[in-house]
């Protein structure tokens, strides 16, 4: 049983700080194919702005619910983006999900995964299938609550959730966008990955590594 | 790339700057450049607040003042303002009776000005959605709000100069996005500061037929034609899009794209105009002019608002901005 | 060419057509397409008639109404009306006063002005030359008349709203002249129908220096320089031109050449302003935006006025013309 | 001793008309070198326009002073141009050089061309020497004057104008335009035939031709 602490977090923002803006130019050339080539951008401002803002914050006197809404907060107003929004509103959820906890067990963190899935799925209000990061997010949080459900570790539960959020964004490469931005595009959008999808995987293997070691 | 700017970082607060410093008369910047508000507040009156990135411009600050606007948040440009830009202006401008937030439908602001409404205390919203080339765009689910939001906010100032409640706002919010249809066509691209190259490769002798004022596809890429024959096809899909309601009184509104000139936009208007007038619209106001662009592409659009007697009484109502000013 | 137009021989025509039905509340057309006029004249004024080629929309049509111009004669793009043009027009606007013509200096301008001068009675001129950029150009003798004739039309179309006498007028019309210099920078050609391709080449990173409304040539062909560096030197030689005289209130225009956008536009205000202001000028009056232009040309020009009590009180005194409009 | 009637000038304008029609190509481009490229459409509407009313008169009651100045009007409202008020001002000055007969003898037809000379360069106020139409009018005036004064008939004084002209446009092509239109320039100028001189030369041949036979 791993035990998650505000320390814990505020590390996990730096580290999908760090991999997320490793990763801007890929995802700024897929959103380049499908929308209008910013996402990296504002993935990279984001995540920055939700780093400086949790370390700047007493670990010691901050919960989980506070450094999460702290996060959301700042990720918002970074980001002029789509991503804003649906992110603020992923953490936010999360922060409720695991409110009154000072540290986060096993069940807390995989609700909290859940719980920022869902988020992103009620803002956004996109179904799986529509070539967006909900490609991703939707069957990482089932991976995570299955393996969970069936014993596994928190490790565990990240690594099904990683690896579903993979195979998801991969998945977006043979989806027409039906519904929203890339429709336009019809055919055009086929064989080209969704870039908030491919960026999903990046924050999603960066909490894994920062909650499982 | 062509402008006049001195860093791509600077563009959009030195231009908010000189705005404001040439309309000091009517109007504030807020903190950090996160809204543009009226000098004069109103108490007790409904505070109307819109935005949207940068690049549109005179829309939105333009349309801040008397009788329009309260606030309007800049977001950097074609990007969604961010929720603390709505909260700071909601707070500087909110005047006890709520506030009115008048979005354009593009995912981005919507999801942002949902954000702040949430946060907020007593907010409603008014997303339009009045362009009809396309369902769905790259930055919409569902019809893009373009030039038409003018319209709507020009309405909907003058009923909250007038007193009227926020409820009744957003409904006759709402009712005059319903009566509005519009649809644009680039002959140039527009160039993002930030890219600086232009957004998409056109032909000398093509035009992207119903592109979105971010430069967005249309329907189609196609052949240059006739003044005419443009305004046939725009006026026919706003016509057959407002079916039975295309018939007496409307507004006619030829908005410039930033790179067309007046004598291009009343060639149109006067294509245009005839169009509606042979279908049994009756023009009976009349704008045109660069109001709600995109950069400098170069193109128009071409907006119709079916008017009843209340909203034309509203439409000649005073107002005093920096870009719309009669009667004051 | 990229422009909405069904054929070049109606350009203007049709231009005309729905620039006056779009403000046929104030504007009548007159036969021939010879003139725009005001609807309501007024007995015993003083009758100002401006004009000149057409491609500057919206001087002069857009400032015929109230407080300013009663008409505006359109020649062809880039050409002088002709006599018969001003002659109906004066014909139709004298109310019992005299009238005034207002001529920007160009030689086929001031000889076409100066035969219908001849030809009528009672009339006076006043020949602007704001341009400080060339004492020469390939269309004057002298300097040219460009952005700030609008300035010199508001003023002395607000006296002659208020009844002053044509001697009067006149010698106002020649003191708001001599108050204000202007000079502009073009980034791209403009484009005249007939002619179907741009007036003049320029590489994708020059700016032409001083450039005319019509794309002549003016002090240099540079590289594109960054709008603070280009603020300074059109503000440096306004200055310098201006003298002694360059101090106190004063109005600054920052008028856009027909495809340069507000922000752009606005950005050069600050720039501008910033530099007049740190020079002992008070930037007391401002305006923004595509007054005169040249075609779809981007660029812009700035215009500073010197202002004094009487000259700021004009200014501001009520206008409703298409493109200007306060106070009605 | 030549006797020039109303019915003659108007087959005079008819000949300039059918001229500056020809020349019209050669013109628009001497005027796209140094100035707008229009002189030659300038001059061709100018003089159908001339050609078409003074034909539309009824010579029979028609004075030349009226035909001239029929001629002018209708010059000056076809041409938005700088040529528009020169050539009028020329047909006005010429016909109020001629006021009162009916018909033109030789020394009449002389003042009327002088006459003509002398309103252009009122009207524009150019001097010699800055390469204008001037520069073709003022030597064909003063050659026109006095071949008549040592003698010459008007066929000769005619000859001797044409000459003049063909020789001042000739020479324009060696100003500098030190002011007004072209000056801009500079050097660029050099080389070029002003266009309203070249003009002039087709004019000035058309009046001989119609005039002298
Ligand atoms: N309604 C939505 N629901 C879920 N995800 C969305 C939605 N809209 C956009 N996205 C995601 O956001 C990504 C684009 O984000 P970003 O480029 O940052 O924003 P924007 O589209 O405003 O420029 C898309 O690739 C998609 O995965
Ligand atoms: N002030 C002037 N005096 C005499 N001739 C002039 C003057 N200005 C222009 N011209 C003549 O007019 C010619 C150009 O005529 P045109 O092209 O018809 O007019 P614009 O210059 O208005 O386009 C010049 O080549 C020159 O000969
Ligand atoms: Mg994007
Ligand atoms: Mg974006
Ligand atoms: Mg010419
Ligand atoms: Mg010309």
């Amino acid at each position: 049983m791993t035990t998650i602490d505000t320390a814990r977090l505020v590390a996990m923002f730096a580290t999908i700080a760090t991999a997320t803006s490793a990763d801007r130019d890929r995802l700024c050339a897929l959103d380049g194919v499908i929308g209008d080539a910013d996402h990296g951008i504002a993935m990279e401002l984001g995540f920055s702005a939700a780093r400086d803002a949790v370390a700047a914050l007493d670990t010691g006197a901050t919960d989980p619910t506070t450094l999460l809404n702290t996060a959301a907060k700042s990720f918002l107003n970074a980001v002029g983006a789509s991503s804003g929004p649906l992110y603020a509103t992923a953490f936010m959820r999360g922060a409720a999900a695991v409110k009154g906890k000072t540290t986060l067990d096993d069940a807390d963190v995989v609700a909290l995964f859940q719980a920022m899935a869902k988020g992103i799925q009620d803002r956004g209000k996109a179904e799986p299938g529509e070539k967006t990061m909900i490609d991703a997010w939707a069957p990482a949080a089932q991976a995570a609550g299955e393996a969970l459900a069936s014993g596994k570790s928190l490790a565990g539960s990240l690594e099904a959730a990683a690896q579903a959020a993979k195979a998801g964004a991969e998945a977006t490469k043979a989806m027409v966008a039906t519904k929203g931005r890339a429709s336009r595009l019809g055919e055009r959008s086929l064989g080209h990955m969704d870039p908030g999808a491919a960026s999903a995987v990046t924050v999603i293997e960066a909490i894994r590594v920062t909650l499982t070691d | 790339m062509k402008k006049f700017l001195n860093s791509v970082d600077t563009v959009l607060t030195e231009s908010l700057d000189g705005f404001v410093a040439a309309h000091s008369d009517i109007l504030v910047l807020g903190d950090e450049h996160k809204f543009v508000r009226r000098r004069e507040l109103k108490l007790g009156k409904v505070a109307l607040i819109s935005g949207g990135g940068s690049g549109h411009e005179p829309l939105h600050g333009g349309l801040v003042g008397h009788g329009m606007l309260d606030a309007a948040c800049p977001g950097q440009v074609f990007t969604s303002p961010t929720p603390d830009q709505m909260l700071a202006a909601a707070q500087s401008v909110d005047a006890g009776a709520g506030c009115l937030f008048i979005v354009k439908n593009y995912e981005g602001d919507v999801m942002n000005f949902d954000m702040a409404a949430e946060m907020s205390e007593g907010v409603l919203q008014v997303v339009t959605n009045d362009d009809v080339a396309v369902e769905n765009s790259s930055y919409t689910t569902g019809r893009r709000g373009v030039a038409g939001t003018l319209v709507v906010e020009k309405i909907v100032g003058a009923a909250a100069e007038q007193g009227l409640a926020l409820p009744d706002l957003k409904a006759l919010g709402d009712r005059v996005n319903g009566a509005t249809r519009s649809m644009g066509v680039a002959l140039t691209s527009c160039t993002v500061p930030a890219a600086g190259r232009p957004t998409f490769e056109i032909g000398d002798s093509e035009m992207e037929f119903g592109v979105g004022i971010h430069g967005e596809p249309g329907r189609r890429r196609d052949a240059l034609k006739s003044a005419d024959a443009i305004a046939e096809e725009i006026c026919t899909a706003i016509l057959g899009d407002l079916g039975e309601r295309a018939k007496g009184p409307a507004l006619l509104f030829v908005n410039g794209f930033g790179g067309t000139p007046s004598m291009e936009l009343y060639l149109m208007y006067n294509s245009a105009r005839k169009i509606f007038e042979r279908s049994g619209v009756e023009v009976i106001r009349s704008l045109v002019g660069s109001y709600v662009t995109s950069l400098d592409m170069a193109g128009c659009s071409i907006t119709l608002t079916m008017l009843d007697d209340e909203m034309t009484a509203l439409w000649d109502a005073p107002v005093h901005t920096a870009a719309l000013r009669w009667g004051m």
